[in-house]
C-alpha cells in the first residue's frame, strides 16, 4: 500500500474535533501537565489538518456522513478548498498561540485556560466543517461560550464587563440565527446545506430567514454598525485570547455567512449586496478613525480589527466578478487572521515588558524588544496592505474587482483605508522608537513569546508570495461556484 | 369524557389567572412566591386532566417531575432569599 | 374542538402575557417569580404540540434548575447591592436615554409583524423528516423517535451539546473562585424534606433514564432530575467532602462527554463514520452513553448552581 | 388558523419581546431573562410549525433540536449569571454602563 493511501484513508475530518475534545477532556483531568497535554493536542491537530489538505488534494472534496446515516436524517461533515483554508488559518494561529501561552500563562491560570482554549478550538474546527445548519448553530454557541469564559479570564472589572457584553451579543446573534434554521426547515423539511441549496427558492419565509440569519452572523462578525461589543472585549482578554478572538473567532461567522451567501442565499439576495458594501465601508473608514484615536494600544488593535472586518464585506457588491471578489475576501481573511493574531501577540508582550499599554509610554521598545517590534511592523505591512504581503494581495484583488466594475467609490475606500491603517500602525512604531518621558519598569519576555508574533507576521508577509497554490488550493470544490480563470 | 376533562383544565388553566394575580400584586415576596407553589400545583392537576383527556401516559410523568421538582425553587427562595427579603413589601 | 381551541388561545396569550410581566416587572425578584411561571406555562404548550420529551425537559430544567439558579444569582446580587433594578441608580441623562430607547417598540413591532407574515406565509405543509426517522427508527436500537435522534441519527450533535455544558461549569470555575459558604444549618424541617425527597427523585430519574428508550424521557431528563436533586442538597447545606481537584468529581463531569468521544473515536476507527453503531450493539451503546451522560449532566447542573469551585476541606453532616 | 400556526405566531411574539426587553433594560438578570424569552419563542416557532400539516405531523427531529437547544439555553444562562455575580462583586453594579472605578 503506498503512502498516499494510508494518509487519503483516515478520516482527517472528524479527527480535527474529536482530537481536541478528547484534549479539553484530558487536559480538564491530569491538570499536571495542562501545558504539555494542550501543546501536544495541538500539534496533533496540526498534523490532522495536514492529512486532511494531502487528501483534498488527492480526492477533492471531502464527505462524511457522521453517525453513517447521510443528510437529510444525519449530519454531514464536509470539507471544501475554503473550508481547508480556513482549518489551515487556524491550526497556524493556534499553534502561535499555544506556544505564546506557554509562556503567557502561569500555573493557576495555565489549568484553566488549555482546557477552555481548545474547545474552543474543537468548536471553531467543527464550524469550519459542518454542512449543516442546525450543527452549526451548536457550534456558533459553542465558539460563543468558549470566547467569552476566554475573554473573562483575565478579571477585573473590564475584562469581565467585556465578557458579558460579547456574551449578550454572541446569544442574541445565534437565536437570530437559529429563528432562520427554524424557518428553513420548514420550507424545505432539511438542514443539510446542499439539499437546502437544490430546493432554494424565493419567498417571504426565505426572505425572513435570510434576514435573520444574516443579522445573527453580522452581529457575530461585529459589522458596522453591530460592532460595539467587539473593542471592550477584543482589548481586555489576555493577550493570547485576543489573538485568537480578533484572528479566528470573528472570521467564524463570516465564515458561515459567506457559505450561507454563496450556497442557499445568493439567488435570492438582490440588493442587500449593495448595503452591506455600505456598511462595510462605513466600517473600514470608521474603525481606522477610532484606531488612530486610541490612547491604548490593545484597543487600538481592536478598532483596526473593526476596519479590517469591513473590508470582507466590500466583496459582496462586487461579487459580479465573483472569483476576484471572492479570492479578494478569502485572502483578506487570512492575512488578517494571521497578522491580527501576530499584532496582539506583540501588543501582549509590550504590555507583559512595560506593564501598560499607553502607546505614548512605549520606552524605545525597539531596542528592548526589537523582535516585538519588528513582529509589529511585519503584521502592518500586511494590515496597512502593503506589497508582498497576504494583505496586498486581498485589496489588490478587491481594487481589481472594484475598477473593473466602474465602483470608484468602493476604489476610494480600499485607498482611503489603507492610509489611515499606516496613520495608526506608524503611531504606534513612532513611539516605540522614541524615548519616554518616564522611565520605567521592565519584566523579562521569554523567546516563547516573542518569536510565535514574529512567526506569525512573517506568515502573513509570506502569504502575499504563494498566491497560485492558494488560488489553486480555494477552487477545490468549486466553492465560489464560478469557473472563472484564476487572475 | 374528553370535553368533560378539557372543560376541567380549561377551568383550571383560567384559575391560574387568579394565582398569577397574586404573583403580580404581592405584596410581599413571600406571597409572590407561595403564588408560583401554587401554580405548579395546579399545573399538575392540568397536566393530568390532559394525560386523561388525550390518553398520553407520558403526561402523567411530566406531572410526576413537576410535582417533585416543585420544592426547589421554594427551598431556593426560603434557603438564599428570605433572610433580607421575606417579609418585607418590595418597591412596587 | 371548541374547547380545544379556547385552551389553546388562553395558553398562547397567558404566555405573552407572563413573559412581558416577567421582562418589565419594576421588582427583579417578582420578574424571577414570573419567568419560573413561564416555564410551567411553557411545558404546559409543549403538551399541547405533543412534545411530551419537551415537555419532561422544561420542567426538569425550567422548575428545578433555572429557578434556583436565578434565585441563587439574585441572591448573590443583592449581597453586592445590585439586586436592584438600575432606575434607582440612573441619572437623569441615563432615565431620558432610557426613555428614547423605549420608542424601539415601533421597529421591533413592525419586524414582529414581518416575521408573523412569514410564518403564515410558509410554503404548504412539508413533510419535515418524520417518514425518514421512522423508516430508520428499527435499526436505531431504540424506540422513541425523539431519543433515537438525539442519541443516534443526530448524536454528533447531542455530542457537541454535552461539551456546551461542560464547557459552561469550565467557564464558571475559571472565573468564579470557591463557592460560597454553605448558609447556616437547615433546620430540622428541609433537612427532613431533603432526605424524604432526594431518594424519590433519584428513583424518578433512574425510572425515565430506563424509560427514554421507548417513551418520553431519556438522559436530558433524567440527568436534570439529578441536579435537581443536587441543587436540593446544596441548599439544605450538605456538601460533598471533596477537594476542588478531586479526581474523581472531575472523572464524573467528563463522564458523558469522555464516553460519547470515545464511542465516536471507537466507531471511527472501526467503520470509518463516527458514531456509526453497528445496530446490533446501538441499544447497548445509547444506553451506556445515556447513563453516562445523565451522571455528568445532573453532577455538572449542580455544580453550576454551586457558583464557584466545590470547597475541599468543609465537613457537612 | 389551526393551533400550529397559533403556538408559531405566540413563539414570534416572545422573540419580539425579548428582543425588546433586551435592548431596553439595562440590569444585566434582566438581559438575560430576555434571551431565555427569546430562546423559548424560537424553539416554540421551531416545533410548532412541524405540526401545521395536523395531528399526524409530529416529526422528532426539531423536537430533538429543541431539547439539544434548551439544554445549551441552560448552559449560557448559568455562565452569563456567574458573570453578572462576579461583576457585581467586582463594581457594584449589575449593568454594562454602571462603574465606579472610571
Amino acid at each position: 500500500m503506498p503512502a498516499g493511501s494510508a494518509v487519503t484513508g483516515v478520516s482527517w475530518g472528524a479527527l480535527l474535533v474529536l482530537l481536541p475534545l478528547t484534549g479539553a477532556m484530558v487536559c480538564f483531568l491530569w491538570t499536571r501537565a495542562a501545558r504539555i497535554l494542550g501543546l501536544s493536542t495541538v500539534i496533533a491537530v496540526c498534523l490532522a489538518v495536514a492529512g486532511l489538505g494531502w487528501q483534498l488534494l488527492q480526492e477533492g472534496v471531502y464527505h462524511h456522513a457522521a453517525g453513517g446515516w447521510g443528510a437529510p436524517l444525519g449530519i454531514e461533515l464536509y470539507a471544501d478548498g475554503l473550508s481547508l483554508l480556513m482549518l489551515i488559518a487556524t491550526a497556524a494561529v493556534a499553534l502561535a498561540v499555544s506556544i505564546y501561552s506557554t509562556g503567557y500563562f502561569k500555573r493557576a491560570r495555565a489549568i484553566r485556560f488549555w482546557p477552555l482554549w481548545l474547545i474552543l478550538l474543537a468548536a471553531l474546527n467543527a464550524l469550519f466543517l459542518s454542512a449543516d445548519i442546525f450543527n452549526l448553530y451548536v457550534t456558533l454557541e459553542l465558539v460563543g461560550l468558549a470566547a467569552a469564559a476566554l475573554t473573562a479570564l483575565g478579571g477585573g472589572a473590564a475584562a469581565l464587563r467585556g465578557a458579558m457584553r460579547y456574551l449578550l451579543a454572541s446569544l442574541l446573534g445565534s437565536l437570530s440565527y437559529l429563528l432562520g434554521v427554524a424557518l428553513l426547515y420548514h420550507s424545505f423539511g432539511s438542514v443539510d446545506i446542499a439539499m437546502l441549496a437544490a430546493r432554494m427558492e424565493s419567498s417571504p419565509t426565505v426572505w425572513a430567514a435570510l434576514g435573520l440569519m444574516s443579522a445573527g452572523l453580522i452581529m457575530k462578525t461585529a459589522l458596522y454598525p453591530l460592532h460595539f461589543w467587539l473593542p471592550p472585549a477584543h482589548s481586555s482578554a489576555p493577550a493570547p485570547v485576543s489573538a485568537v478572538l480578533s484572528g479566528l473567532v470573528v472570521k467564524a461567522s463570516f465564515y458561515l455567512l459567506l457559505r450561507l451567501w454563496l450556497e442557499l442565499f445568493g439567488s435570492v439576495s438582490e440588493g442587500i449586496d449593495n448595503m452591506l458594501g455600505l456598511l462595510g465601508s462605513v466600517a473600514v473608514l470608521w474603525g481606522s478613525v477610532q484606531a488612530l484615536r486610541q490612547t491604548r494600544l490593545k484597543l487600538l488593535v481592536a478598532y483596526s480589527t473593526v476596519a479590517q472586518l469591513g473590508y470582507l464585506f466590500l466583496a459582496f457588491p462586487l461579487a459580479a466578478s465573483a472569483m476576484t471578489a471572492w479570492n479578494a475576501a478569502a485572502y483578506l481573511v487570512i492575512s488578517h487572521a494571521l497578522a491580527k493574531a501576530a499584532m496582539f501577540l506583540a501588543a501582549g508582550n509590550l504590555m507583559h515588558f512595560a506593564g501598560h499599554d499607553r502607546i505614548a509610554d512605549l520606552d524605545r521598545m525597539v531596542q528592548r524588544l526589537p523582535l516585538t517590534v519588528f513582529a509589529f511592523a511585519l503584521a502592518g505591512v500586511s494590515i496597512m496592505g502593503l506589497p508582498p504581503s497576504g494583505g496586498f494581495i486581498g485589496k489588490w484583488l478587491l481594487l481589481e474587482a472594484a475598477l473593473t466594475q466602474g465602483r470608484w467609490d468602493l476604489v476610494a475606500v480600499v485607498i482611503l483605508g489603507g492610509l489611515l491603517a499606516a496613520g495608526y500602525v506608524f503611531k504606534v512604531l513612532g513611539s516605540a522608537f522614541t524615548q519616554a518621558a518616564v522611565p520605567q519598569r521592565a519584566r523579562r519576555v521569554p523567546a516563547s513569546m516573542e518569536w510565535p508574533a514574529l512567526l506569525l507576521a512573517c506568515a502573513a508577509i509570506v502569504l502575499g508570495l504563494v498566491t497560485l497554490p492558494v488560488f489553486s488550493l480555494v477552487t477545490i470544490g468549486d466553492a465560489f461556484g464560478v469557473d472563472e480563470v484564476v487572475p | 369524557m374528553q370535553q368533560l376533562y378539557l372543560a376541567l383544565a380549561m377551568f383550571l388553566l383560567l384559575n391560574l389567572g387568579a394565582g398569577l394575580w397574586r404573583v403580580l400584586r404581592g405584596p410581599t415576596a413571600a406571597d409572590r412566591m407561595l403564588a408560583a407553589q401554587l401554580f405548579g400545583t395546579t399545573a399538575v392537576a392540568v397536566l393530568l386532566l390532559l394525560a386523561q383527556a388525550f390518553g398520553e401516559a407520558a403526561l402523567r410523568d411530566v406531572a410526576l417531575v413537576f410535582a417533585l421538582l416543585a420544592p426547589v425553587t421554594a427551598v431556593a427562595f426560603v434557603r438564599r432569599l428570605w433572610p433580607e427579603q421575606g417579609n418585607s413589601r418590595d418597591t412596587d | 374542538m371548541l374547547l380545544q381551541s379556547g385552551f389553546d388561545v388562553a395558553l398562547g396569550l397567558g404566555l405573552l402575557w407572563v413573559a412581558w410581566q416577567a421582562l418589565n416587572s419594576s421588582d427583579l425578584f417578582k420578574a424571577i417569580v414570573f419567568f419560573i411561571a413561564f416555564g410551567l406555562l411553557m411545558a404546559l404548550a409543549w403538551v399541547r404540540m405533543d412534545a411530551p420529551d419537551i415537555a419532561l425537559a422544561e420542567a426538569a430544567i425550567g422548575a428545578g434548575v433555572t429557578g434556583a439558579l436565578l434565585l441563587g444569582a439574585l441572591a448573590r446580587l443583592r449581597a453586592s447591592n445590585a439586586g436592584e433594578t438600575t432606575m434607582g441608580q440612573a441619572g437623569n441623562g441615563q432615565r431620558r436615554f432610557m426613555a428614547s430607547r423605549r420608542l424601539l417598540w415601533i421597529p421591533l413591532l413592525l419586524m414582529a409583524a414581518g416575521l408573523g407574515y412569514a410564518v403564515l406565509s410558509l410554503p404548504g405543509y412539508t413533510p419535515g423528516l418524520s417518514a425518514q426517522v421512522a423508516a430508520n427508527l428499527g435499526a436505531s436500537g431504540v424506540s422513541n423517535p425523539v431519543t433515537a435522534v438525539l442519541l443516534n441519527f443526530r448524536g454528533y450533535d447531542t455530542l457537541l451539546e454535552l461539551v456546551v455544558l461542560l464547557l459552561a461549569l469550565l467557564g464558571m470555575w475559571s472565573m468564579a473562585g470557591p463557592a460560597p459558604p454553605p448558609s447556616a444549618e437547615a433546620a430540622a424541617v428541609l433537612d427532613g424534606l431533603s432526605r424524604f425527597l432526594t431518594p424519590l427523585v433519584l428513583l424518578v430519574a433512574a425510572y425515565l433514564l430506563w424509560v427514554g428508550t421507548r417513551a418520553p424521557g431519556g438522559a436530558f431528563q433524567a440527568g436534570s432530575l439529578l441536579g435537581a436533586a443536587g441543587v436540593l442538597l446544596i441548599l439544605a447545606g450538605w456538601r460533598a467532602n471533596v477537594a476542588s481537584t478531586a479526581l474523581s468529581l472531575r472523572l464524573v463531569l467528563t463522564a458523558g462527554p469522555g464516553v460519547f468521544v470515545a464511542v465516536a473515536a471507537f466507531s471511527l476507527l472501526m467503520s470509518g463514520q463516527m458514531l456509526k453503531y453497528p445496530p446490533a450493539y446501538a441499544g447497548i451503546l445509547i444506553l451506556i452513553i445515556e447513563i453516562a451522560a445523565t451522571l455528568s449532566i445532573g453532577l455538572t447542573l449542580a455544580g453550576l448552581f454551586l457558583g464557584g469551585r466545590p470547597r475541599g476541606e468543609r465537613k457537612s453532616p | 388558523m389551526n393551533a400550529a400556526v397559533l403556538y408559531a405566531l405566540v413563539g414570534v411574539g416572545l422573540y419580539s419581546l425579548g428582543l425588546y426587553a433586551l435592548i431596553v433594560h439595562a440590569h444585566l438578570v434582566r438581559k438575560i431573562l430576555a434571551i431565555n424569552v427569546m430562546g423559548s419563542g424560537v424553539f416554540l416557532v421551531l416545533v410548532a410549525l412541524a405540526r401545521r400539516g395536523g395531528e399526524a405531523g409530529t416529526d422528532a427531529v426539531p423536537q430533538a433540536m429543541v431539547i439539544t437547544g434548551i439544554v445549551v439555553a441552560v448552559s449560557a444562562t448559568a455562565l452569563a449569571l456567574i458573570l453578572v455575580v462576579k461583576l457585581a462583586a467586582e463594581t457594584g453594579y449589575a449593568t454594562l454602563s454602571g462603574n465606579r472605578q472610571e
